[in-house]
């Protein structure tokens, strides 16, 4: 059974002006010990759907679909489980240390907050196990005493997760843990997570843009456009091989350094993210997409299979639908290198 | 040009549509353009003369009723007339002694600002230097040395009341300083001159503006109490009443009339204002814009 | 009073009055009177009450004052409250008769005069120091001979010392005081007899708070405490040479609010207050337990003009609008004010109008009222028409000008800052100037600014005064004379208007030599008509003394003089002597406080427990409420 | 006086973001404390002198002549005057005179008292421990209540109990403060029709005040209306800066941090939230005392509060300006030293200040 | 592209950094956030800066756009030096431009498109200040301009809002454009457009540029030649093909090897190097993976890399050539 199984969350904010829909309808599965990333350029609702596992959204968001935590549904639990559950069950690393880190608290408070919090501790046992964190993490055990202001950005990052892993959780959320950070120091957070995860036999959530690093960190990638999945697979599948010509184009702006195809050819997506207020109808990546057909204007597209263990959100991957070349090649040849004026993609 | 025009007007009307959300900075607006207008209004629909002592017509101290809705003073003067001609007083001392404030707390804090160096540290100096201090104290010790007057109460007021303003500016100047659209006026070519008027003082402007409503309500209730410590205009405003009413004895002699109507109109426009500023400040500053949780 | 600041001056005035009564030199013999020997008896018996009665069944009489004590030793104090106090406390040479004002036997029982009226003989009563030390003459010698060598101690009655030459004391009883002219008011000497042997060991007299309860003293209350701008509490004395007071304590309670004063008295929190303005006055009606006290002032509103002020060697000086030098236009001025308006609507009623100059009507030996042709009423078409005569023709505004056309009549009336009374009055007389074409701007002024330029430099049109008169007038009388007026450096002088009038002069000094009382009384009087029809000056009411106090409380109560006089605030310590309470049970004051302490008590801990309740349910609420 | 804004002026520390501190970093964080102080300290010791500074220029912009002025209207012979005059040093050249005036101020010679004739020094001492009791009381009343008002309503933003607080606040900060003492005490120390007055209408204390436990509770009789007055006027402001400043904090990564741990709503709030809303609005109480001080002297005015307040209030009716000189430099100079206190509290206990 | 290498040599440096040092006052210690830097952008070239964060790169960057003066050292513009006069430098400023990393802050949101783009002309007193805009503004693909001269920056997606930064810089005809990390906060999806258009101009307006950038990537997508600068100091530079297929310094290396796909990352320890406390000998000894891993004491230069500082590497403007400042790979090439 998944340790984690989304069914058709979506996720609307209800702003001044009216709502937004900032995710519409995700279904993801994630197995005990298993990898998940999450892709998708700014504002497709990758932040939206981390927080809402945990219930963590503000009062104005309403959620709905099923979030099964172990196969009980965290939407419907009470406050007192649903405190129990987080953390112990499922922690967070959030997008900037610098801010998740309450400034005016010593680390070590930090970090053993929740165990103190769960019961898991006497504070004695809990300054102990701070201690072991700081290790694990690569940092020397009297950095508990420092605040966070008094640690560089890598340092923090560690400290986070430090604390996600304080309750032995069995699932950590990511959220862009890397993104703040130099290549250098990124490349050490990296590492650390990837050796934790496999050593505690943690599932993991984490968001990215950066498709690249997704594809060297996790076991499967699910790409988000606009508050839905629109593809996912295996990671070095989707990563190499995108169905989908938004995946695509994100792959693309990663250039592989040392590779001919792409030395002075950067490629890129023409025009804008959509505004999620006002959704394009039909296929929502349509206005964006090199290889649009007329239908997609109007007609819905849903997540089809596209290989084993795959699936894309792209009539190009529809099953029924003639496909003039493979979805791959036709694409290839489509997406420009040099982007189009903007006027064209609007 | 007609484009910018229009433009002016979505923004504008864009603005009234965020302000209309805000329920109280409506009603703070509503007190506030009635009171405004009726001191405009006074003028032209009543007669100075009554203002005059030797033409009192009612009796002293005399409770409301149909000839003197609010009743009158000691001098048999209605206290509606004075209400209303006390609010021109009041609020020409509030809005001139809020403009100097404005405008010495912006000039001192977008220079503080946007100057480094000794420039900064003097006028930082000066600045907390005011900041700390007891304005009212201070305001009264100016208007004992100065000498009475309508100009020295807004000198008072303006000179003692400017350094929060202009804390608040220099830390928006440093934010706005701080944003990367300076650095690339900068490296265009642009002097402080073009800086300062161009990016800072538009930035700013709009805390000015709702710092300035702000301002006005905090100097009509420091006027009052200037006032009624003993330093008034000379003529006759909402604090020159209530101190009246206190120098008469009205509350003892139970004249409430007398010392509730000029007394309930400082709070009501006080609050007038204060709920517009806020508001304006819950419009426009972006800073609140993103705590709407 | 009006306010504070009012009362602040007052006194100063009469301070002044009395320094200068001292300069002008005018030798008045009084009657010698015998007082009564205080017996150790009485104070035996006042004692053994004390110890009887120790807190319940005390009588107590608290005195709301709206200015506070700047110090209670009596070489320093100005203000009205101090120098009463001290009159509570110590004895003088003399006091004031309770009938007729005249000097009567105070720590001097008896005294004469040599002949060339520059030796004076004082004979000391055999009375004692609220310690048990007798008075003696050598107590006097020292206080005179501190004033007149101590620098820091003339500060209050540096003046009052100025003429003499010599204090001694021949022996225990006989004090001797030489002076250098011929001292009229010898007999009025306001400084009172210090404890030598006390004070000799203070050092710093300027320095002294005379803060070592209880104060030794020889009249009739003992200061046994003082907080700064609280109160100040004074007990019978018991060894008082007259007797002691018949209630045990007198409390002096400060407000700075007068309005917190009066409702104070409603309350019940005091038991007497003076010096209260017309409207606070007026407050007082309808309250069964409250006596309002309505007598007659000595006080005389009036406007000074500037009609060309001139320092004593007759140099112009000062801005005064050239106009007014005119008699005509000031006649103008005087037939523009409504004098009955002004009693009316800025003394509410409580005063008289001034028909006549500044000598008050409750004197009325010396009061010269205006009658006929004299009088001056409000009229202000006869006002426009002297000033059209006169050629001083109206512009388009309104606004007259000078005959030769060069200048408005635009004048400046000279007010006190925070003087509501002044503010009123400059509020109708603006209104009544501008009948007659003349425009009026009010100018206010601190006391000290105000003092320097309508006494000094003459930089005023019209201005505010008032003085405070005794029961003989020369003194007010002279504060018109060549003589007052400044010197060109702008010191000394006293004069009320810059007046210098020949006319005024002669008769002035015919009344000095005149000894025949009804010839001098006449001579007064024209000198008052010059003054009125002259106008430098112009009477304008004279305010009456407003009281108040409670009936439940105070059962009996001397005013000064007995017809008609006032409680509080004259020379003498009659009315607090006299005074008699109803005893209560408990001390009311006391009463108040704990009915009040208890109900705050309650109050406070009902908002805790309140406070409290919440708290309590919303951690209870809280903790399912959200997450 | 500024309005009740939802944007504070700005920390009065430039915070600048700390490096990374090694184990040292307690010990060279107590030496930056250290030194921050002392920066403080001048500072503070630069306002000080531009307060005298100001104080003597201000004061000698009265035109008059203070000898005059000092014996009142007294008239006195010009002999008599000059010797004054040189006494007063006033002969002296303007800058001999303004170095004599701060060698006397610094040996805390504030003059004497035209009215008085006691060194203005004592007079203010006198009367500095009942505006203590005034002002600290209702100060203490003001934060605390002030902070947990703004605390609860920021929390429960929105709600009833929010826009009922916003809103006394908001009409309270509109009320003078004199006439609110006014009606104050005419209502419950006079009493008006059936609501006897059952406060004192004056004062610190009666005559006869009772002596040991008692006397505090006397006392505090006395003390509820006009610090009633007080609070009322002041602890507005603290509500509606709390409330902002905490709102600013409730959007922060870190409070959703907390929750995320499983914390209690009232365990973020308590433990995450309002440590971190408190410092920059305690700040702002501090730099705000001196208009507390301003609002006392309205108060004190009003209820006869033996204080500083009263001084400085009879000194402008009188007018002596050798006690408005004094008073004003003593209020200004206090409040100057208790902000610069803040400010180095608030450096030691901001972690984020601390080290930098 | 092979053309303009073969004869680029001939060309000289239009933007040069002449042994730059650019130091701070930093909490009383001084921090040498430039350390001598030789580098060179020649006519119409495109050379990337690359390197860790805190490196120096920003601050070389604005000296050379003279916002910070150097300590010592100097910038040379055309081969003449610059002057710090305002009057000379505004003159400057009209030819060398600077774009920043972050579009959406880089527009004063108050400002219109229009009044962004023409602020350059503006200041500089331009009088066809409308042709001006509407050309830049199409140059960088905003087309029709006329649809977005009365835009603000909040309706503009992010994309759009560095063209306008562009547009801006290009209103001015300036010869040499900076950018700050041009790219660094738009996303993924646009930045490949972004920098397109930094290639067209370059072809067709022969618009030389500097690229300050972390992302080794975007130097390999664009750049002609790269500089890897550490902690102050540029520790390599040469063509793009050669540095970064095949580079010699062990930071570079490490850089490289610690991009997602590459096969084996060698990861750095310990924290971004502080400029306040720069390391004697090499400087990059104290973190070196080659010192660590012995390879150097073999090659018999550890005493060297602990202890002797290394030159200043020169400039060299379209030079074919990488140079190293690495005792290693000196002696390695020995
Ligand atoms: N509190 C909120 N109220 C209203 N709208 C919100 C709120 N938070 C996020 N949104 C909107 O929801 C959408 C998704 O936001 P989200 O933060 O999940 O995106 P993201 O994929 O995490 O983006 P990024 O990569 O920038 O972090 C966006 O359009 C955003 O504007
Ligand atoms: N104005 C300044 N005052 C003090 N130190 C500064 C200043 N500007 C930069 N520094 C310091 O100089 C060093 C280099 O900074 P710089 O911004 O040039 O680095 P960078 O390579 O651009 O880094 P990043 O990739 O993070 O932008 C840093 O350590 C920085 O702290
Ligand atoms: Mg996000
Ligand atoms: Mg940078
Ligand atoms: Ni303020």
């Amino acid at each position: 059974m998944s340790l984690l199984r989304l069914r058709d969350v979506a996720v609307t904010y209800r702003v001044a002006s009216g709502e937004v829909p900032a995710v519409r309808g995700v279904s993801l599965d994630l197995a005990a010990g298993q990898a998940l990333g999450v892709a998708g350029e700014s504002g497709s609702g990758k932040s939206t759907l981390a927080m809402a596992l945990l219930r963590l959204l503000p009062r104005d968001a309403r959620v709905t679909g099923e979030i099964l935590l172990d196969g009980e549904d965290v939407l419907t639990m009470n406050w007192g489980r649903l405190r129990a559950v987080r953390w112990a069950s499922a922690s967070v690393v959030f997008q900037g240390a610098q801010h998740a880190l309450n400034p005016v608290r010593r680390i070590e408070q930090q970090i053993a907050e929740p165990l103190l919090v769960h019961g898991m501790a006497t504070p004695a046992e809990a300054r102990r196990k701070v201690g072991e964190l700081l290790e694990q993490v690569g940092l020397p055990a009297w950095r508990a005493r420092s605040y966070p202001h008094e640690l560089s950005g890598g340092q923090r990052q560690r400290v986070m997760i430090a604390m996600a892993l304080a309750c032995s959780p069995r699932l950590i959320i990511a959220d862009e843990p890397t993104t703040a950070l130099d290549v250098m120091i990124q490349a050490q957070v990296l590492a650390l997570i990837r050796s934790l995860i496999a050593e505690h036999d943690i599932s993991l959530i984490m968001i990215s843009h950066d498709l690249s690093v997704l594809a060297s960190m996790c076991d499967r990638l699910a790409v988000m456009y606009a508050g839905r999945v629109v593809e996912s697979g295996p990671s070095g599948e989707v990563f190499r091989d995108a169905r989908h010509p938004y995946s695509l184009a994100l792959s693309a702006a990663f250039p592989t350094v040392g590779d001919p195809a792409s030395r002075r050819a950067p490629k890129g997506l023409g025009g804008d993210p959509p505004d999620p207020m006002h959704l394009p109808t039909g296929c929502s990546f349509h206005p964006r997409c090199p290889v649009a057909l007329p239908e997609c204007a109007f007609q819905e597209v849903e997540l089809w299979a596209a290989g084993e263990s795959r699936t894309a959100a792209c009539v190009h991957v529809r099953p029924e639908s003639v496909q003039p070349a493979g979805p791959g090649e036709g694409l290839e040849k489509q997406s420009v290198p040099v982007a189009r004026p903007a006027e064209e993609s609007q | 040009m007609n484009i910018t025009w229009t433009r002016r007007r979505t923004a504008l009307s864009r603005f009234w549509r965020d302000y209309r959300r805000q329920r109280a900075g409506l009603y703070g607006a509503a007190i506030l353009i009635a009171a405004v207008a009726l001191a405009l209004l006074t003028p032209l629909v009543t007669d100075p003369a009554g203002m005059d002592v030797t033409r009192a017509t009612g009796a002293k101290m005399a409770a409301p009723s149909l000839d003197f809705p609010l009743g009158t003073d000691e001098s048999g003067r209605s206290v509606l007339l004075m209400t209303l001609w006390g609010s021109r007083v009041s609020l020409l001392i509030g809005f001139m002694s809020a403009l100097l404030s404005m405008t010495i707390g912006t000039v001192t804090g977008i220079a503080a600002g946007h100057f480094r160096g000794w420039t900064s540290a003097v006028l930082l100096r000066i600045t907390d230097w005011f900041l700390v201090l007891p304005s009212l104290v201070l305001a009264l010790v100016l208007a004992a040395i100065l000498g009475g007057g309508t100009s020295t109460i807004i000198l008072a007021i303006g000179v003692t009341s400017w350094a929060s303003t202009a804390r608040l500016i220099r830390a928006q100047t440093l934010s706005v300083e701080a944003r990367p659209y300076i650095e690339r006026s900068r490296a265009l070519g642009a002097g402080h001159w073009h800086i300062m008027t161009r990016h800072v003082l538009p930035n700013v402007a709009p805390l000015v503006l709702a710092n300035t409503t702000l301002q006005v309500a905090s100097a009509i209730v420091a006027e009052s109490t200037l006032a009624f410590l003993g330093a008034d205009s000379g003529k006759v405003s909402w604090g020159g009443m209530l101190r009246g009413s206190y120098d008469w004895g009205a509350a003892t002699s139970g004249a409430w009339w007398y010392v509730l109507a000029p007394g309930l109109c400082i709070v009501a426009v006080v609050m007038a204002f204060t709920l517009c500023g806020r508001a304006l400040e819950a419009v426009l500053n972006p800073r609140l814009r993103g705590v709407s949780r | 009073a009006q306010r504070a600041r009012t009362a602040q001056q007052v006194p100063r005035a009469e301070q002044s009055q009395a320094v200068r009564q001292a300069q002008a030199g005018q030798a008045k013999i009084g009657q010698a009177q015998t007082g009564q020997a205080q017996t150790g008896q009485e104070r035996a018996v006042g004692q053994a009450r004390a110890a009887r009665d120790p807190q319940g069944g005390k009588k107590i009489v608290r005195l709301g004052v709206t200015q506070s004590v700047d110090s209670m030793n009596p070489f320093l104090a100005v203000r009205l409250v101090s120098s009463s106090i001290h009159r509570w406390m110590y004895g003088y040479l003399t006091v004031p008769d309770s009938k007729t004002l005249k000097p009567s036997p105070d720590l001097a029982e008896s005294w004469e005069t040599s002949d060339d009226k520059l030796t004076w003989t004082f004979k000391i009563r055999d009375a004692k120091w609220s310690d048990g030390k007798p008075v003696t003459a050598q107590d006097a010698v020292w206080t005179f001979n501190t004033i007149m060598t101590v620098d820091a101690a003339k500060q209050a009655n540096g003046p009052a010392v100025e003429n003499f030459e010599s204090v001694t004391a021949t022996d225990d009883r006989t004090l001797v005081i030489k002076t250098k002219k011929p001292q009229a008011s010898m007999l009025e000497n306001p400084i009172p007899i210090m404890p030598k042997h006390v004070w000799e060991g203070v050092g710093d007299i300027g320095a002294f708070e005379n803060d070592r309860y209880p104060v030794v003293g020889s009249g009739p209350y003992i200061v046994v405490e003082h907080r700064k701008d609280a109160y100040v509490k004074l007990k019978a004395n018991p060894g008082y040479w007259r007797g002691a007071p018949k209630i045990d304590e007198l409390h002096v309670i400060f407000y700075q609010n007068p309005e917190a004063a009066n409702a104070g008295l409603k309350k019940g929190d005091i038991d007497l207050i003076g010096r209260l303005n017309a409207p606070q006055f007026e407050a007082l009606a309808g309250d069964p337990n409250i006596v309002q006290w309505n007598t007659p002032g000595r006080r005389a509103a009036y406007l000074q003009l500037n009609h060309g002020a001139q320092t004593i060697d007759n140099k112009p000086v000062g801005d005064g609008h050239p106009a007014l030098k005119d008699p005509r236009v000031r006649q103008a001025i005087h037939y523009a004010i409504d004098k009955q308006a002004l009693v009316d609507q800025v003394q509410n009623g409580l005063a008289t109008p001034a028909d006549g100059s500044i000598v008050p009507p409750m004197y009325q030996e010396f009061f010269w009222k205006a009658e006929g042709a004299d009088l001056v009423t409000h009229d202000a078409a006869k006002a426009n028409q002297i000033l059209d005569d006169a050629g001083y023709a109206k512009g388009s505004d309104g606004i007259r000008m000078m005959p030769d056309g060069k200048r408005k009549l635009e004048m400046r009336f000279s007010i006190h800052t925070d003087t509501p009374v002044e503010d009123k009055l400059a509020q109708f007389l603006t209104g009544w100037f501008k009948d007659i074409g003349i425009a009026l701007s009010t100018k206010k002024l601190d006391s000290n600014k105000f003092t320097e330029e309508t006494g000094f430099t003459g930089l005023f049109d019209i201005a505010i005064s008032g003085w405070s008169v005794n029961p003989d007038p020369e003194e007010v009388l002279a504060t018109h004379l060549c003589s007052r007026r400044p010197t060109a450096s702008g010191e000394g002088g006293g004069t009320e208007s810059f007046y210098c009038d020949p006319e005024y002069e002669r008769l002035y000094q015919q009344q000095l030599s005149e000894l025949d009382r009804p010839k001098r009384v006449e001579l007064i009087k024209q000198m008052q008509k010059r003054l009125y029809t002259d106008a430098p000056v112009i009477a304008l009411y004279y305010p009456n003394n407003l009281e108040g106090y409670r009936k439940d409380r105070i059962a009996a109560i001397t005013p000064i003089p007995e017809d008609k006089g006032i409680l509080y605030g004259g020379s003498g310590y009659w009315p607090v002597y006299s005074l008699q309470a109803a005893a209560l049970p408990a001390g009311p004051a006391d009463d108040g406080s704990s009915t009040g302490l208890i109900v705050g008590a309650v109050a406070v801990v009902a908002v805790l427990a309140a406070g409290g309740f919440l708290l309590t349910r919303r951690r209870r609420s809280v903790a399912d409420e959200r997450e | 006086m500024t309005a009740p804004s939802e944007v504070d002026p700005g920390t009065p520390f430039d915070v600048e973001p700390a490096g990374p501190a090694g184990p040292g970093g307690e010990r060279g964080a107590r030496r930056t404390v250290l030194r921050y102080a002392l920066a403080k300290a001048g500072g503070a010791v630069l306002s000080i002198g531009m307060v005298i500074v100001a104080t003597f220029f201000l004061f000698r912009l009265i035109p008059g002549d203070p000898a005059i002025a000092y014996t009142r209207d007294v008239p006195l012979d010009p002999a008599q005057l000059d010797r004054l005059r040189h006494q007063m040093g006033l002969d002296k050249p303007l800058m001999q005179q303004f170095l004599d005036f701060v060698g006397r101020t610094l040996t805390l010679d504030l003059g004497t008292s035209y009215e008085y004739k006691r060194p203005v020094a004592d007079l203010i001492a006198e009367r500095v421990g009942p505006t203590l009791v005034l002002v600290g009381t209702g100060l203490v009343i003001a934060v605390s209540l002030g902070l947990w008002q703004g605390t609860r309503a920021a929390w429960k933003h929105g709600s009833r109990f929010d826009r009922f607080s916003t809103g006394l606040s908001l009409v309270l900060w509109s009320v003078p403060t004199f006439w609110l003492g006014l009606l104050l005490l005419m209502v419950f120390a006079a009493g008006v029709g059936p609501i006897p007055g059952i406060f004192p209408t004056r004062g610190m204390e009666d005559v006869d005040a009772p002596d040991g436990p008692l006397y505090l509770l006397h006392v505090a009789h006395h003390l509820v209306l006009p610090c009633l007055t007080l609070v009322a006027v002041v602890y507005a402001q603290y509500l509606l800066v709390m409330r902002s400043s905490l709102l600013d904090e409730i959007g922060q990564d870190y409070v959703t941090t907390a929750r995320a741990k499983g914390l209690r709503d009232d365990q973020v709030r308590r433990r995450h939230a309002v440590p971190n809303a408190l410092l920059p609005t305690v700040t702002l109480v501090f730099i705000h005392i001196g208009f507390v001080v301003g609002g006392a002297v309205s108060v004190e005015t009003v209820y006869s509060w033996p204080g500083l307040g009263l001084l400085f209030y009879e000194a402008i009716q009188g007018p002596d300006f050798a006690v408005m000189q004094g008073t004003f430099m003593v209020v200004c100079t206090a409040v100057i030293v208790m902000n610069t206190l803040a400010d180095v509290a608030y450096h030691v206990l901001d972690p984020r200040v601390r080290s930098a | 592209m092979t053309e303009r290498r073969e004869n680029a040599g001939e060309r000289g440096s239009l933007l040069e950094a002449r042994d730059l040092h650019v130091e701070f006052a930093s909490r009383g210690r001084r921090a040498r956030a430039v350390d001598g830097v030789n580098l060179a952008v020649g006519e119409g070239e495109i050379v990337a800066l690359v390197g860790e964060s805190g490196c120096g790169k920003t601050t070389l960057a604005r000296t050379l756009l003279g916002l910070e003066r150097p300590t010592s050292g100097s910038v040379l513009y055309g081969g003449a030096p610059l002057s710090y006069s305002s009057r000379a430098l505004k003159a400057y400023r009209r030819e060398v431009q600077l774009v920043l990393q972050d579009p959406t802050g880089s527009l004063n949101p108050r400002h219109t498109v229009y009044e962004a783009v023409a602020e350059g002309p503006r200041i500089h007193g331009m009088s066809d200040e409308r042709d001006r805009v509407v050309s830049a503004l199409a140059r960088t693909g905003l087309r029709p301009p006329e649809r977005f001269l009365h835009s603000y920056p909040h309706e503009l997606s992010g994309g759009q809002r560095q063209r306008v930064v562009i547009a801006g810089a290009l209103a001015l005809d300036p010869r040499v454009l900076v950018a700050d990390e041009p790219v660094a906060s738009l996303d993924a999806s646009v930045r490949g457009e972004i920098l397109a258009l930094l290639l067209r101009l370059r072809d067709e307006l022969g618009l030389s540029a500097l690229v300050v950038t972390h992302d080794l990537g975007l130097a390999w997508n664009i750049a002609d030649r790269v500089a890897v600068m550490y902690l102050g100091r540029i520790v390599e530079s040469g063509p793009v093909e050669q540095v970064l297929r095949s580079p010699t310094h062990p930071y570079t290396q490490a850089l490289l090897s610690v991009l997602p796909e590459s096969p084996s990352p060698v990861v750095l320890s310990g924290e971004p190097p502080d400029p306040t406390r720069i390391p004697g000998g090499c400087r990059f000894h104290p973190r070196c993976q080659v010192l660590a891993a012995g390879a150097a004491a073999r090659a018999g230069v550890e005493g060297r890399c602990r202890s002797q500082p290394l030159a200043i590497l020169p400039v060299s403007p379209f030079s074919a050539d990488s140079h190293a400042a690495c005792h290693y790979a000196g002696a390695r090439l020995e």
